[in-house]
């Protein structure tokens, strides 16, 4: 089987990704979403790391999941003050970059 | 003492001592300041005595590496263009310091900053003629905007934020074009013969007319914005009615100066060629200047904007007489440079005064000044007779010379030009009719005239007018070795009278 | 050419005096005026040994020269502060200090309730300053310092009591009016300058025969302009009768004996030049023809003394002009009407002073009436003036009018019977209308205002009135003397003895001119001495009255064409300024302002937007690398 | 593209079937993510796209990393993100109706350019050289193989991101704490405020849900003696989550007020 298509899986799998970010409204959906398009990237490393023959991507992947992991941490930590603070967890709401 | 350098750093020195006194103590800071401009004023004239009349080259050269990777250096020396000028602006700080003796007060901050900001902007005014490095003079040209824009926007009066924004953005723009073009010379030092950034160097830069005529605009209009040229005058009029008298005074006495200074200095010889294309463009354009700045002059009836409007005119004819190519038209333009530094020098401090003690800066409400307080009054009075170039004071002689050094190449412009002579009659005497003569207006019987500081401050300025006048040879004879020289490296000479070709 | 170190004294003296009364300020009150008359008098008598000097020395040595110190010097531009005293200016030189001194003398006493006294003698000396420096300048460029310094004098004496608003603006007008005469000057020199190479009286002279016609023309019409604003001619004689807003001694001294003649003495200096330039010398007579008869029209209207005689002077100016005009043959009488008219009417506007003085200031003659018993000094030697401007003989003007309209006269052809004519008329005029003069004022019927008591002036005031009046009455004999000026000034002018036909001998031209003044003087007899005059100026007089009194319409047409378009046009600059290149440059600003406010939408502040934004970058991003590795 | 064929090992065959089997699944969750309306729903179709990356990374010879996905990430990443879903309203769910005008065409072109574009490059990518495996790279295990890596050649990062979780787990600590901007008032204050407020509506403290209720459960209003339900009887909460019952299906018929005087 032709390892490209694991490439292929996580291109599309990263896209799908970026669009839930777009469109949904949901915070902890976009929050999942993020996890999508940063999990498409293990895949891809993954593939990478097999088709290279070393562990490096794997390396690199885990270091992802870390990262990720922190990140989902501090970003729930923030929506949930904004939801306390706004009784809501729609991103449209916190939009105060305006001004 | 002939250091270029030095002198430099004496006002700097003044400053950091103003900075150390105590906020409280605002008399020491001001006499401070005032110590400082004089000593600074006297080193120059010692310098200038030591100055070698016949030597057309630079003198009192000093050169110190400052950021060698790019071959750039802390130059400076001077010729006789450039020393005249800085003998004006030393001159004036003194004076600009002792006549605005209360114009601090009110400001946004303190008055000591006033003073630190004056002092720096001394040593600017020092530098920026004394450069003789490209990228010294575009840093300090640009670096002098700051303290003018917080001079203006944290001293003056009315819209001074908006003025001060609109000076320095103008300004901004033009240095913007300029620095293009320097870096494009410096790019094409590189190619022959190595980077560099001395003038000397660059103005023997091989290019193409093309490339000449893109560099010379990119110096043009920054000059031409400094030195208001139609129809890039409109910050003008703001910055200097928004700006306190004293900071009005170094504006346009100095810092605009700059800018035919610059032409002189970097556009003649940097693009020789170019700077013959374009001559009839900017003969218009100047033209244009003289005879617009006194129209709308006359039209204004706030005092500064009208001193602003005329002061247009006569950069009009300063810049007229550099790009005429004659020796009388480039030595009267220099002569003109210093005699318009002291006659709007004389009429934004007489009228900086007459504002501050009647409160209110439109000339309407003036009236009958000269029975009230008749030393102001002559004084102004003066001060406008030599903005109209009446013959006897200083500004006749750079006039006249402009205006005939004009008109053996162009008639037609010159003649437009001497229009601007009876334009200048009536922008002068329409506000000496309406503030000084007339029945005494409501509100100005009790005006005070001026006292022992004030006619301190005002009489060398006086007497620098009247003596100019009637014996411009020590100023001219600097001067004119420098112009022929601009102009034989131009590669002009005086048009032969022709004797209506008989 | 002789040199003399004393020529300088003649300036130094009287701006000494200037500058030391207007520096000492009110300290100076109690002797300011003392010491303004000693310093003009002091000039007198430089100015007299200077004669005594040149009297003994031949024709040829008599100029003499000063070189104080270089002035100008740029490249090939080179004019020095230097002076020249020959026969012409000699003559000047004795005329202004003269005169001035007895100005001065009389203002002593005619200024003595004014608290500003000192300032006044401050002025009056500047003005002899730089009226003596306008006559002894060697070169057009000094010339020009003196010529713009009594426009400068002149502007401070009219505004004199600048605070009536009127007489500010009258001395604005006459500063401006001369500014555009000014101009004129600069233009020749500029021209000079560019075809000759040189600004010097001697370097221009010696150079005319190498010059182009066209060239010295139009140096001589721009000559002719700075002569007619300065000497109030046509087209720019409008700012002299509004400078009669200046205190009378003032008008004596300067708008009729010494600065008003100025242009005369610039023609008469040029003479060269206009001797080559046959065109401008014709426009000279013609202006010089249209002012004399000009001025005279106004004058048979004016209810004003002073304005009266501001037009005379007008009218007598025109006469030396014309004269002038008409080449060397004229110079010499044209010099010699301006001394003549120098005396007679600097005492007529003296004795004009006198009556004023006494009258509380009232200038309207329809006011005055049977003076002649409460001032005789005034009518004795107002009156001898009088005669002497009619050209009645043997006074002055008998001598040099008859002179130019002679000339005139002989001056060839068609050219010369209407210049004739002209001059005859002009003396016509000025018969009736100075008769008109003196019959308001001295004669007739009481119509003062009811506060009014006129009485003699005092002798500071009448003396220096003798003076002039015996100068009025003698001067013409004495100068005419075996043509002692004509004679005198010889030198000067290449005075080609062409023996032309004499169209008229000179006899039947004083007859002529004696039958105009008596036509003249009959019929003021009969319109005002016979009549009763109403002491308001009758409304329901005919058009050509009306237009004479509002002196033919020149301030009407300098405001239809020059004043009103000219204010226009200041406020449309002004708005234009505002609207149009401040627009554009704001425009600019708004521009900046509006697209950042449309990319601002942009930034909606929506998380998602911000997402999208980078997903589409990212894209594009994509996009980019797809096509490189194409 | 061939240059990507994998020639190795003998899993050929039944990993292909893994392949087909399980990405169309994956795909499939992931668009499921989108759709779906509620967030919870969204977390578990999220969680068997973990699940199903596990066992990609198994089948890749990423042992370590599959097992790592499945206990960190479908364990306990996702288990935060249900918890959270709770705290917020596990019920809740987004209206699909897009709100800010453009955005979906926006994302729904950026997303067919990108993964086209993303796709073909793909595709068109050659690697010059067959693929290797990891048969060499795991021939001492695969978690010894990372572990070799992690800490020798990657032991400063290793080391960093450890400071990076602390960090983060500290910040998420801070964010969560909740900062009193004022005093918490006395009960003095509390009772003052209760007595001397604008009404005495409240003073003697607000209904208990289930109060003359058909049913007594928390989320159904008490019954005002007019047989009116009052709103002001249910948690804030529970109201803004939505899952109360709507008050109004509770309330009484209209009491027949004469029959009762009669009675």
């Amino acid at each position: 089987m032709d390892a490209a298509n694991y490439l292929y899986l996580s291109a599309l799998l990263f896209t799908i990704g970026a669009v839930g970010v777009v469109v949904r409204r949901n915070a902890i959906v976009v929050f999942m979403c993020v996890e999508l398009m940063l999990n498409a990237a293990n895949l891809a490393f993954v593939t990478f790391s097999r088709i290279n023959g070393d562990l490096n991507g794997q390396v690199v992947a885990f270091f992802t999941m870390v990262v990720a992991a922190c990140e989902v941490v501090v970003g729930l930590a923030i929506i949930v003050t904004i939801y306390r603070s706004r009784r809501s967890a729609s991103v449209d709401d916190a939009s105060l970059l305006k001004r | 003492m002939n250091s270029l350098v030095l002198l430099m750093l004496l006002p700097i020195i003044g400053s950091i001592a103003v900075a150390a006194t105590p906020r409280t103590k605002e008399v020491l800071s001001k006499q401070l300041a005032l110590a400082t401009t004089v000593i600074v004023a006297i080193a120059t004239l010692a310098m200038a005595m030591n100055f070698q009349r016949d030597n057309v080259d630079l003198q009192f050269v000093e050169k110190y590496s400052w950021i060698p990777t790019f071959g750039i250096n802390f130059s400076v020396g001077v010729d006789g263009l450039a020393l005249v000028l800085i003998l004006m602006s030393t001159i004036l700080a003194p004076i600009v310091v002792l006549s605005g003796w209360n114009e601090a007060h009110g400001g946004r901050w303190s008055v000591k900053t006033f003073y630190i900001l004056i002092l720096v902007l001394e040593t600017m005014m020092i530098g920026v003629f004394a450069a003789t490095d490209v990228f010294l003079f575009y840093v300090i040209f640009e670096a002098m905007l700051i303290p003018v824009y917080l001079l203006i926007g944290g001293y003056g009066t009315g819209e001074r934020s908006a003025a001060a924004v609109k000076f320095l953005i103008y300004s901004l723009f033009g240095g913007l074009l300029m620095l293009a073009s320097i870096i494009a010379l410096y790019v094409m030092s590189g190619a022959q013969g190595g980077h560099t950034f001395d003038l000397q160097a660059l103005s023997q830069l091989e290019m193409s007319s093309t490339t000449q005529n893109f560099l010379f605009l990119g110096f043009f209009i920054a000059f031409a914005i400094k030195a208001p040229l139609w129809p890039l005058h409109t910050w003008l009029p703001d910055a200097a009615a928004s700006a306190t008298p004293g900071t009005s005074v170094l504006l346009l006495g100095v810092l605009d100066k700059v800018g035919t200074f610059g032409m002189i200095r970097y556009c003649l010889t940097l693009f020789p060629e170019a700077s013959k294309t374009f001559t009839p463009l900017i003969m218009v354009l100047a033209v244009i200047s003289i005879v617009y700045g006194a129209i709308l002059a006359i039209g204004q009836k706030d005092l500064k904007r009208l001193i602003a409007f005329t002061s247009i005119s006569h950069f009009g004819f300063i810049t007229m007489g550099i790009f005429a190519m004659t020796s009388q038209g480039h030595s009267g333009a220099t002569l003109y440079m210093f005699n318009h530094g002291f006659s709007t020098a004389a009429l934004f401090i007489v009228g900086g005064w007459m504002i501050a003690r009647r409160g209110s800066s439109t000339i309407a409400d003036f009236g009958g000044l000269q029975r009230i307080t008749p030393v102001m009054a002559w004084s102004f009075f003066l001060a406008g007779m030599s903005s109209l170039a009446l013959p006897g004071l200083s500004s006749f002689v750079s006039e006249f010379l402009v205006l005939v050094g004009t008109f053996t190449r162009y008639p037609v412009h010159a003649v437009i030009a001497t229009f601007g002579i009876v334009l200048a009659a009536l922008y002068i005497l329409i506000p000496v009719q309406k503030a000084l003569h007339g029945p005494t207006a409501p509100g100005n019987e009790e005006l005070r005239d001026l006292n022992i500081r004030e006619k301190v401050a005002i009489a060398p300025v006086m007497a620098m007018i009247i003596a100019l006048g009637f014996y411009p040879s020590p100023l001219l004879n600097v001067i004119n070795p420098a112009s022929a020289h601009v102009i034989a490296q131009m590669g002009f000479t005086d048009p032969a009278p022709t004797n209506g070709d008989k | 050419m002789t040199t003399s170190n004393s020529l300088v004294y003649l300036i130094a003296l009287p701006l000494l005096g200037a500058t030391i009364l207007l520096l000492a300020g009110r300290r100076a009150d109690k002797w300011g005026h003392i010491l303004g008359t000693l310093m003009p008098a002091s000039s007198f008598a430089v100015g007299l040994y200077q004669l005594s000097l040149m009297l003994g020395r031949s024709a040829e040595e008599r100029p003499v020269g000063q070189k104080l110190f270089e002035w100008i010097s740029v490249g090939s531009f080179k004019v020095d502060a230097g002076l020249l005293l020959d026969q012409l200016s000699i003559c000047f030189v004795l005329l202004i200090t003269g005169v001035g001194t007895l100005i001065h003398i009389y203002s002593i006493s005619y200024m003595s309730h004014d608290k500003d006294r000192r300032r006044f003698f401050a002025y009056l000396n500047l003005f002899i300053a730089a009226m003596l420096l306008l006559v002894l300048g060697d070169s057009y460029l000094n010339l020009y310092v003196g010529w713009e310094g009594v426009g400068l004098a002149s502007y401070l004496l009219i505004g004199f009591w600048n605070q009536k608003p009127a007489y500010a603006t009258a001395s604005k007008k006459a500063f401006v009016m001369n500014r555009v005469g000014d101009m004129g000057l600069s233009f020749a020199i500029m021209i000079a300058f560019a075809t000759v190479g040189t600004v010097s009286f001697a370097g221009i002279k010696e150079q005319v025969d190498q010059t182009s016609t066209g060239a010295l023309t139009a140096i001589g019409i721009m000559l002719l302009v700075a002569a007619a604003g300065k000497s109030a001619q046509f087209p720019l004689q409008a700012w002299l009768g509004d400078a009669m807003a200046g205190p009378t001694p003032v008008s004596a001294l300067i708008h009729a004996a010494t600065m008003v003649t100025a242009g005369v003495y610039l023609i008469t200096r040029s003479n060269f030049i206009f001797d080559a330039a046959p065109t401008a010398q014709l426009l000279v007579v013609i202006v010089g023809a249209i002012t004399l008869l000009f001025g005279a029209l106004i004058g048979t209207a004016k209810d004003d003394i002073k304005k009266a005689l501001a037009a005379s002077t007008m009218s007598q100016i025109g006469y030396m002009t014309l004269a002038a005009g008409l080449g060397p043959v004229g110079y010499a009488f044209a010099i010699m009407h301006l001394l003549t008219h120098g005396f007679f009417k600097a005492g007529m506007f003296l004795g004009a002073g006198s009556v004023m003085h006494g009258m509380n200031d009232q200038v309207n003659m329809r006011k005055y009436g049977a003076l002649r018993k409460f001032m005789p000094i005034t009518f004795v030697t107002f009156g001898l003036g009088y005669l002497a401007i009619l050209g009645v003989p043997p006074f002055a003007g008998f001598y040099s009018k008859d002179m130019i309209i002679e000339t005139a006269f002989n001056a060839g052809g068609i050219k010369g019977i209407l210049l004739g004519s002209a001059t005859l008329l002009g003396a016509g005029i000025t018969a009736f209308y100075m008769s008109r003069v003196m019959i308001l004022t001295f004669t007739g019927t009481k119509r003062w205002d009811e506060d009014a008591h006129p009485h003699e002036s005092p002798w500071l005031m009448w003396l220096p009135m003798a003076i002039l009046a015996i100068g009025s009455v003698s001067s013409g004999f004495l100068l005419s003397r075996g043509d002692a000026l004509v004679n005198w000034l010889h030198p000067l002018f290449d005075h080609h003895e062409e023996h032309k036909h004499h169209l008229l001998q000179p006899i039947v031209v004083s007859g002529l001119a004696l039958t105009m003044v008596a036509i003249g003087v009959a019929i003021a007899f009969f319109k005002y001495s016979r009549q009763e005059v109403a002491a308001i100026a009758p409304e329901n007089v005919s058009v050509l009255t009306k237009i004479a009194r509002q002196d033919l319409m020149q301030d009407r047409f300098n405001e239809a064409v020059f004043m009103r378009p000219g204010q226009q046009l200041t406020q449309v600059l002004v708005k234009t300024d505002e609207a149009v290149i401040d627009g554009t440059v704001r425009a600019v600003g708004q521009l900046a302002m509006s697209s950042s406010s449309l990319l601002r939408g942009v930034q909606s502040g929506f998380v998602r937007s911000y997402a999208a934004l980078i997903f589409v970058g990212a894209a594009l991003l994509i996009a980019g690398i797809w096509v490189v590795v194409q | 593209m061939l240059d990507l064929a994998i020639s190795v090992g003998q899993t050929q065959t039944p990993e292909a079937v893994l392949f087909w089997v399980l990405a169309p699944l994956t795909v499939a969750a992931a668009l499921g993510m989108l759709l779906v309306k509620k967030a919870v729903h969204s977390a578990i179709l999220m969680a068997s796209v973990m699940v199903n990356l596990a066992v990609f990374y198994i089948a890749q010879d990423a042992l370590f990393l599959g097992i790592v996905q499945i206990v960190v990430y479908t364990g306990a990443v996702m288990m935060l993100f249900l918890f959270i879903l709770m705290l917020v309203g596990v019920d809740s769910s987004d209206s699909l109706t897009e709100t800010i005008p453009g955005l979906r065409p926006i994302a729904i072109v950026a997303a067919v350019g990108f993964g086209g574009l993303m796709v073909s490059l793909i595709g068109r990518a050659t690697l010059g050289r067959n693929a290797i495996g990891l048969d060499a790279a795991n021939s001492l295990g695969n978690v010894e193989g990372i572990a070799q890596l992690l800490f020798s050649k990657y032991v400063w990062p290793f080391e960093v991101v450890s400071a990076l979780l602390i960090t983060a787990a500290l910040g998420a600590m801070v964010l969560a704490h909740h900062q009193s901007i004022q005093m918490r008032p006395t009960q003095r204050q509390l009772s003052t405020q209760r007595f001397r407020g604008k009404s005495l509506a409240n003073a003697a403290g607000l209904p208990a849900p289930g109060v003359f209720a058909r049913h007594n459960a928390v989320d159904v209003p008490a019954l005002l003696p007019d047989g009116t339900p009052a709103a002001n009887s249910i948690n804030a909460t529970l109201q803004a989550r939505g899952d109360m019952l709507n008050s109004g299906t509770f309330e009484l018929g209209k009491v027949d007020t004469s029959k009762g005087e009669e009675k």
